[in-house]
């Protein structure tokens, strides 16, 4: 299992290297740079020379990229163009703000989907079954912006006025400071991801329910609640870690708009903002933290199907 | 007091359609009694059992009837009668026993809530079944036993709880002779050392006769016949019955296995009447129309045939005529290895296929039946060794061989489900292997009538997908799809293992046929050493990756040499009607 | 009704359209509208405009210039001091001066005139600056916003300034926080403690965050929400008539648009009242083609131009250019201009006229900026000559439709040099002429600027500035309790 | 297949999805207006001339809405079908083929998820300005690792069975084991996929038209509605609701369908009428 865990490892850093090194090309093939970008309509030839000079931008590629990936294996990500600040001191809070909100989202959703799933996996065919199947499936058809819209007029500017409608922490400040804040944003994610969770969740239990040694905790005489709760979860949670994975690593990209939508200070802010303003140290850094991201949820979730499957975890 | 299991009048439906999966069932079971259920696949034994502790599965429900164990009434909702007072080994332990779960988790949980002292319970059954008892072997998970221990350890799980009656359900299904044997003599202690009264489910009606003391044919969900063991199977008075036990190939070789044409079928497709009328060979218009009653012919003797005092036609089954034997070899193994990376399953394999005989190779599930035959088909690449066919050595693999080569030899799988593409006509996947091979057929109607006809498929089935044939048949169409191409070599791997007997036996009928009229060399690859003595000529026996032993069909059951096939066997139920249980 | 007294204290919280990562607190180089917010709030430059766009003194008690306009004293107010305390002298205002023009700052054409080997320090409260040719609009430029004075040692990642406001904390693109300056030169001002700046990328985010009480007032209301906001009693909307404008850009020396009949025709096409109502939702007043509506020589009696589609598709015909297919390009640069773009479309199609509309996120726009054959831009009010200097001259940085007019050149060279206001007007009023007939501007309106604050927000006027909140003043601004 | 015909979930999703997919195709000839004129002011509320009021623009919403529809699920069904061809075919090969190949297309399908959708499309609509082929790529790009994973595991089960080696044992070339025994035997994953990429696909489309990545106005269209008037939903909802309605129902119909067609592909609803 060891040897599995370290090729997984491998195949990740791989992954993660080959993802940065395409984003580094590509983002040098953006037409326009940093300067022009900063000026912005002010941008005459005097001045674009004067800042390209302080910029240090125009030299060859390869050249670059090779530095850029000496300074990154130091864990230097390089100089922000835009702010001028190092690109960890600028992204760090957004980062960790992002991250506070995406674990909020996971951390309710997984336990709000898991509820789900499970009752309504159990009680199949019952009114909460067909309710909550019709429910999760409207909730799954909307775009996640239609939700953060309506849960923004609902809870805060239109019928009730109990919730900020924007997020106006202090800059600097951790998000954890400011739970009420959070409450929207992260409600939004939790609609658009739960119900995901709670179909493949009712989806696989009903499967794993129809199974013969399902069939025989039952026919042992063990009462409902021990043959789901110990006979059949563990042996759904396989398939629907591998969903959560997913579903997590779709949070990176579904943050971003509820980010847009309640101005919330973090990667989504980041990501919008590098683009448009050419700032190349920032947007590959920021795609250096997407890849690891995505391959760190799949790394753990493989990991913990391999824990949670004997068959593996006893093999030498 | 009355009997500890009474059932009356059991009927298990479809919930959606109500139709009728098991219909009205009633018998009675002493202490120390065990009851064998027999019937074909689809016939409805499993469905029974469950009922009988009250459960139904998804999409059924117990529709009436009930089911007494001593003075307490099982019911879908009653606590305490499930797991306590009857329990239940399943048809498969290998996926009944929860993979995720230890041993001892799933021992504990059916030790009876209030035991003093749980930990001796497990102890003690575990010594009954002939497992080891030390908490390393109780920490293991189920995948890291072997087939027969997991059995065992399903078995060991019934008996904690000390019931009054035990449904075991096919539990020795798909594990070789000599643990086969071993469970069932465990089983047959455990009855009587505990006194329980057992139901015991198989298709194979020779390990039924080994075992139990009354017996009841099932046929599409109704009881057709019930009584004592030996009056049942000695004197089998319903035409299924008698059929069914005609089916069973005989170890001693004193008869041939007779078939029985057409499938079981299943409770959707009944037909009005007698359900067995469209196969039975005594049937009469009445039976089309009449669903006969249960009868008792005499004590505790019940048949479901208004004809039982007809005498049928004898049975005749086409002898295999003894062939001539010229003794030149159509295929040689020469010395083949071939391993799964570091592991090898076969070691410098020698065999020869006469010519126009049929060679069995037989050995336990592993021994590397399957691999030899695939090595020689060209689907296993060989790690070393040649296989001469037509005076020239055959490439390892297939994408190798001409297309000659490949049409002269032919393979065929197992498991007719799954061996025939789903989703083409009948008529599809036989053109298909005949238009890649042979080229454009000129007239392919005549050709398919022509396969069709040949393995005894109606013209119609042409145009029908698999799903719409029976097992039977579907292996029918794969004997096709291989005689198409007018091969002369045929491999068949175990192909009538996963068949009920009565299907087995008409396919062995058919390949005897076949054998005789176009000269065919056959490999046939299988388990059952009863059926061996019916179909082949020559015999090698395969134990893990190497051949023991080679001889003529006469010799090995009259002098086996080999201390493993001694063992082979003696420990294969032999089953003889006329001595009736063994 | 305005409370009599303003109350001081309290924390005034504002969200500002815009603003990202380059944002920045230097005082000459804002350009996103938190940055204008920012300059003006820590910064105050010698002279400024009221709400009618009537220039007044603001450090400076007096700027005078000489007879023919090529020498100009400056007077500052007596006991100026920075924020940190420090006097503000006539060096820091030569300082500043350099700086912009040797940093190149977005001030730097306005002041390109100042000769600085003669400009002198007179004494500590008076400058005379010399400039290279006569320049009667130099008093424009000093009350330019981005021309704040800052001490000579000014750093702009800790800036000091002479505004009301004096820094505390930035994030760019996010937040900044000032608090209030009490050096500030007027007396009593500002009245509230400390001040919010709340960025704010989506325009719904900044209407909900005022209608949840996260801000008290918010810049650019979308016109659709100002019936909600008057309805409601808690919140009110300011609406300001501003001689902003947002143009189709025509460059005049590219095909088709060289021809004067295109651009004649294209003017003719617009349907200004429907731009007006459409684009605006009614909440702005019709251009003529012709910027600069407020200065004091605006030639109103000039016949509203108004849709003619026979006329125009004669002048295409004319021209050749029946079927004309063109491209225009646009970008979310300011509110309506991507609208404007549509609604164009839509009309000239009577014309026979086919617009492809190109739209492109505003990085991309910029890019290419001064490139585009037809295209959008968007101005702040300005009296006519600065902003031909800004604009419609051969050596303005921003000359979007490469305008070049040698009879239009030579009149506004002589009305700069022009300090007699009759003559100066009667010149300025020809050139005007000029452009209303065959210029590359197509003005068909002037937007009206609508914000919106919550009732306890007292001091907010209108104001022609163009510039949001009263020019961002929230000097002058106090809160009820 | 007839048998997920039969089910209820697939009569409402069918109908469902194409009440939409008609409203998209005959809008156009129903619509009372041009959909670019202007007919009344901006957000003009619904009255009884304009069933559903004015959009931004003072256009009528009604029409906008009945015109807007064609070019979004045009898009959806190309990406959905690129995506998922491309992907089954990657799937299909890797799952067949095994070994190294396979691990290949499985890393590099990795490599492809790890990049989030959004940020790709933020860099390459910066690349090449807003344009329709690029958006359909991107979102064909996106789908294609996830339909290959599918079809991978849909493959791996399938040829295991013995009339894929039976093929094999008469030495077919693999390109027609898998036309002709292995894709027949998939197209239930298959449809499943086409379905659910196309109902993402519409999610990411209009989340990309939201951003302002995607459709050019003044072409009328779902995605560009819905973001172009958010500003005014308080106000004037129905040029938002309108579209949003209309992908929330297509999204429900496609799940339905798809939710049929794996139940039926799994056997599910056959029970007891086989
Ligand atoms: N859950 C179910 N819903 C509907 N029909 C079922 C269900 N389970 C079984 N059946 C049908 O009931 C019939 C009897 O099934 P059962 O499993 O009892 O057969 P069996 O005799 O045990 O066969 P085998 O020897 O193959 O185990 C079959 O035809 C089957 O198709
Ligand atoms: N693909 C494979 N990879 C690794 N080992 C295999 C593989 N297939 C078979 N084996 C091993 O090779 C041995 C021989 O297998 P084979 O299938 O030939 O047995 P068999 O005699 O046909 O058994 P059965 O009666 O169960 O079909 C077994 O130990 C099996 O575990
Ligand atoms: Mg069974
Ligand atoms: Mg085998």
């Amino acid at each position: 299992m060891l040897k599995m865990i370290g090729r997984r490892l491998l195949l990740s850093v791989v992954i993660v290297w080959v993802v940065t090194s395409i984003v580094f090309l590509a983002t040098q093939a953006l037409p326009g740079d940093a300067a022009k970008a900063i000026l912005g309509r002010e941008a005459t030839p005097d001045r674009l020379a004067q800042l390209r000079q302080q910029l240090g931008t125009g030299k060859p590629v390869l050249e670059q990229y090779y530095s850029w990936i000496n300074k990154l294996v130091h864990g230097n990500f390089g100089t922000s163009l835009a702010s001028n600040q190092p690109v960890w001191t600028y992204l760090k809070p957004l980062i960790l703000n992002s991250l506070t909100l995406m674990l909020i989202a996971a951390v309710v959703s997984a336990s709000i989907g898991l509820l789900l799933g499970v009752l309504t996996a159990a009680k199949r065919d019952s009114w909460l079954d067909h309710f909550t199947t019709v429910v999760t499936l409207v909730l799954a058809a909307l775009p996640e912006f239609v939700i953060g819209v309506t849960l923004t007029w609902l809870f805060s500017t239109g019928v009730f006025h109990w919730l900020p409608a924007i997020y106006a922490g202090a800059p600097g400040q951790s998000a954890w400071r400011s739970p009420t804040q959070l409450v929207l944003p992260a409600m939004t994610l939790v609609i658009a991801v739960t119900p995901y969770l709670a179909r493949m969740l009712r989806g696989t239990l009903i499967e794993v329910l129809e199974t013969d040694y399902v069939q025989h905790a039952r026919l042992k005489g063990l009462p409902e609640r021990v043959v789901m709760v110990r006979h059949a979860i563990p042996n759904a949670l396989g398939p629907v870690i591998q969903v959560l994975a997913l579903q997590f690593a779709w949070l990176a990209g579904g943050v971003i708009i509820v980010e847009y939508l309640f101005r919330f200070p973090g990667i989504g802010t980041a990501v919008a903002n590098s683009v448009a303003t050419r700032d190349l140290p920032v947007t590959q850094a920021l795609a250096v933290f997407f890849a690891l991201f995505y391959v760190t949820v799949n790394l753990l979730a493989d990991l913990l199907t391999l824990v949670l499957n004997p068959r593996v975890r006893t093999a030498s | 007091m009355s009997a500890p299991l009474v059932v009356a009048n059991l009927v298990v439906a479809g919930s959606g359609t109500g139709v009728a999966i098991v219909d009205d069932v009633s018998f009675e079971l002493d202490a120390g009694q065990v009851l064998g259920l027999v019937g074909e696949s689809g016939s409805g034994k499993t469905t029974l059992g469950l009922a009988l502790l009250g459960y139904a599965r998804s999409g059924t429900l117990i529709a009436s009837g009930r089911i007494f164990i001593g003075e307490t009434e099982v019911t879908s909702s009653s606590t305490g009668v499930r797991g306590k007072l009857i329990t239940y080994i399943p048809q498969s332990p290998a996926s009944a026993l929860n993979p995720v779960l230890r041993l001892h988790t799933q021992l504990l949980e059916c030790v009876v809530a209030g035991e003093e002292n749980p930990e001796s319970i497990i102890d003690q059954v575990l010594r009954e079944v002939a497992l080891p008892t030390d908490r390393q072997f109780l920490r293991r998970y189920p995948h890291q036993l072997s087939g027969g221990q997991q059995q065992r350890i399903a078995i060991a799980m019934a008996f904690i709880a000390r019931p009054d009656v035990i449904v075991l359900d096919e539990p020795t299904t798909g594990l070789d002779v000599t643990t086969q044997r071993q469970v069932l003599e465990t089983i047959r202690r455990l009855v009587k050392d505990h006194q329980v009264s057992a139901v015991y489910i198989s298709h194979d009606v020779a390990v039924v006769a080994e075992l139990v003391d009354k017996v009841m044919v099932l046929y599409s969900g109704k009881v057709v016949e019930y009584g004592e063991a030996t009056e049942v199977f000695r004197q089998p008075k319903h035409p299924y019955a008698r059929r069914l036990i005609a089916a069973v190939p005989d170890l001693a070789g004193n008869r041939s296995p007779v078939g029985i044409l057409g499938g079981a079928p299943s409770p959707f497709t009944r037909p009005p009447g007698c359900a067995f009328h469209p196969r039975c060979d005594i049937a009469v218009d009445e039976c089309q129309t009449r669903t006969p009653e249960l009868v008792q012919l005499s004590h505790g003797h019940f048949v479901r045939c208004p004809r039982t005092g007809i005498t049928p036609p004898a049975l005749t089954s086409e002898k295999a005529a003894l062939l001539t034997r010229d003794d030149s070899v159509a295929l040689s193994v020469r010395s083949v290895s071939v391993s799964y990376g570091k592991h090898t399953v076969l070691q410098d394999i020698d065999l020869d296929l006469v010519g126009g005989q049929c060679t069995a190779l037989l050995g336990e599930s592993g021994s590397g039946k399957t691999t030899l035959a695939r090595a020689i088909a060209g689907l296993q690449p060989r790690s070393s060794g040649s296989v001469i066919f037509d005076g020239a050595d055959l490439a390892p693999g297939v994408r190798e061989r001409k297309k000659e080569q490949l049409r002269k030899i032919q393979y065929i799988f197992q498991n007719p489900y799954e061996s025939i593409n789903p989703r083409r006509t009948i008529q599809e996947t036989l053109i298909a292997s005949y238009q890649f091979l042979c080229g454009k057929p000129k007239n392919s109607q005549e050709l398919i009538a022509e396969a069709l006809d040949s393995v005894s498929l109606r013209r119609e089935s042409a145009n029908r997908y698999p799903d719409q044939l029976s097992g039977g048949e579907r292996q029918r169409v794969a004997i096709a799809r291989a005689l198409i191409v007018n091969p002369e070599i045929l491999i068949c791997d175990e192909i009538t293992s996963s068949l009920d007997v009565s299907v087995q036996a008409s396919i062995v009928e058919l390949l005897q046929r076949l054998q005789r009229e176009r000269k065919l060399t056959l490999l046939f690859v299988t388990h059952n050493i009863a059926l061996v003595r019916h179909i082949a000529q020559d015999v090698a026996i395969l134990e893990s990756g190497h051949v023991v032993e080679r001889a003529s069909i006469a010799d090995i059951f009259a002098f086996p040499k080999h201390p493993y096939t001694q063992r082979l066997i003696a420990d294969a139920p032999s089953f003889d009607p006329a001595r009736g249980v063994a | 009704t305005q409370a009599a007294s303003p109350t001081p204290g309290g924390t005034l919280r504002v969200g500002v359209t815009g603003g990202s990562s380059k944002d920045s607190l230097d005082a000459h180089s804002p350009t996103s509208d938190p940055d204008i917010a920012r300059a003006i709030s820590l910064n105050s430059s010698l002279a400024t405009y009221d709400t009618n766009h009537k220039l007044v003194m603001a450090l400076a008690s007096s700027i005078k210039p000489n007879k023919n306009a090529t020498e100009w004293t400056i007077t500052l107010r007596s006991g100026l001091k920075f924020s940190d305390g420090s006097p503000l002298t006539s060096a820091d205002v030569i300082a500043t001066f350099s700086r912009i023009v040797t940093q190149k700052k977005d001030g730097a054409e306005s002041l390109q005139g100042i000769d600085f080997t003669k400009t002198v320090a007179v004494d500590d409260r008076t400058v005379k600056v010399i400039l290279t040719a006569s320049d009667s609009t130099f008093v424009d430029a000093m009350a330019y916003y981005a021309n704040g004075i800052v001490p000579a040692n000014y750093d702009p990642t800790n800036p000091v300034g002479a505004g009301p406001f004096k820094f505390k904390s930035f994030t760019a693109g996010q937040q900044s926080e000032f608090e209030r300056n009490p050096f500030y030169f007027v007396a009593g001002q500002p009245y509230v403690d400390s001040l919010i700046l709340i960025d704010f990328g989506d325009d719904t985010s900044r209407v909900n965050a005022l209608l949840s009480g996260q801000v008290d007032a918010i810049d650019g209301l979308p016109s659709a929400q100002a019936p909600i906001i008057k309805a409601s009693g808690s919140y009110k909307v300011l609406e300001s008539r501003t001689g902003g404008w947002i143009p189709f850009t025509m460059r005049v020396d590219r095909a088709p648009f060289n021809d004067v009949r295109v651009r004649q025709a294209l003017r003719l096409l617009v349907d200004r009242g429907q731009m007006v109502r459409q684009v605006l939702g009614g909440h702005g007043t019709i251009g003529n083609d012709m910027y600069a509506p407020f200065d004091a020589c605006y030639p109103s009696k000039l016949p509203q131009r108004k849709l003619d589609v026979a006329k125009a598709k004669a002048l295409l015909k004319a021209a050749g250019k029946s079927n004309l297919k063109i491209e225009l390009v646009t970008a979310p640069i300011a509110a309506g201009a991507v609208e404007a773009a549509t609604v164009f479309a839509q009309e000239a199609k009577a014309g026979g006229v086919t617009v492809k509309i190109k739209k492109l996120d505003t990085n991309a726009f910029w890019n290419n900026y001064l490139k585009w054959d037809f295209a959008e831009s968007f101005w702040f009010t300005r009296d006519f000559l600065p902003q031909t200097a800004a604009g419609s001259l051969p050596t303005s940085p921003y000359n979007e439709t490469h305008w070049a007019n040698a009879k239009f050149i030579s009149l506004v060279g002589k009305a700069k040099q022009t300090s007699d206001q009759k003559t100066r007007c009667s010149l300025i009023q020809q050139a005007m002429t000029i452009e209303y007939n065959t210029g590359g501007n197509i003005i068909w309106g002037f937007p009206n600027q609508l914000d919106a604050y919550s009732t306890k927000v007292q001091g907010l006027v209108p104001d022609k500035s163009g510039i949001p909140l009263t020019s961002f003043g929230f000097q002058k601004v106090w809160l009820t309790k | 297949m007839p048998v997920a015909f039969r089910s209820l979930r697939m009569k409402i999703g069918v109908g469902l999805a194409g009440l939409v997919v008609l409203l998209a195709i005959f809008g156009p000839s129903v619509a009372p207006h041009d959909p670019q004129e202007f007919v009344t002011m901006p957000f003009a509320p619904p009255g009884h001339l304009l069933r559903f009021g004015g959009d931004y623009l003072g256009r009528d919403v009604l029409s906008q809405f009945l015109f807007g529809g064609r070019q979004i699920l045009l898009m959806s069904v190309i990406a959905a079908l690129v995506g998922v061809g491309l992907g089954a075919i990657l799937g299909i090969f890797a799952g067949f083929r095994g070994g190294r190949f396979d691990e290949f297309i499985m890393r590099s399908g990795d490599v492809v998820l790890a990049f989030p959708q959004v940020l790709l499309a933020l860099l390459f609509i910066s690349v090449t300005g807003p344009n329709l082929t690029v958006v359909v790529f991107l979102v064909a790009v996106g789908h294609a690792p996830r339909v290959a994973r599918v079809m991978r595991g849909a493959t791996l089960s399938v040829s295991e069975r013995d009339y894929v080696k039976s093929a094999m044992a008469l030495g077919m070339p693999t390109w027609r084991i898998v036309a002709q025994e292995i894709l027949p035997n998939v197209s239930g994953p298959l449809a499943v996929e086409v379905g659910l990429r196309l109902t993402y696909s519409i999610g990411l489309i209009s989340a990309l038209n939201f951003l302002g990545l995607g459709t050019q106005p003044p072409t009328p269209d779902w995605g560009l509605m819905i973001n172009d008037n958010r500003i005014a939903l308080t106000i004037q909802p129905w040029p938002v609701l309108l579209p949003v309605i209309a992908i929330a129902l297509l999204t429900i119909g496609m799940n339905l369908i798809s939710d049929a067609l794996a139940r039926a592909s799994a056997g599910l609803d056959r029970q007891v009428n086989a």
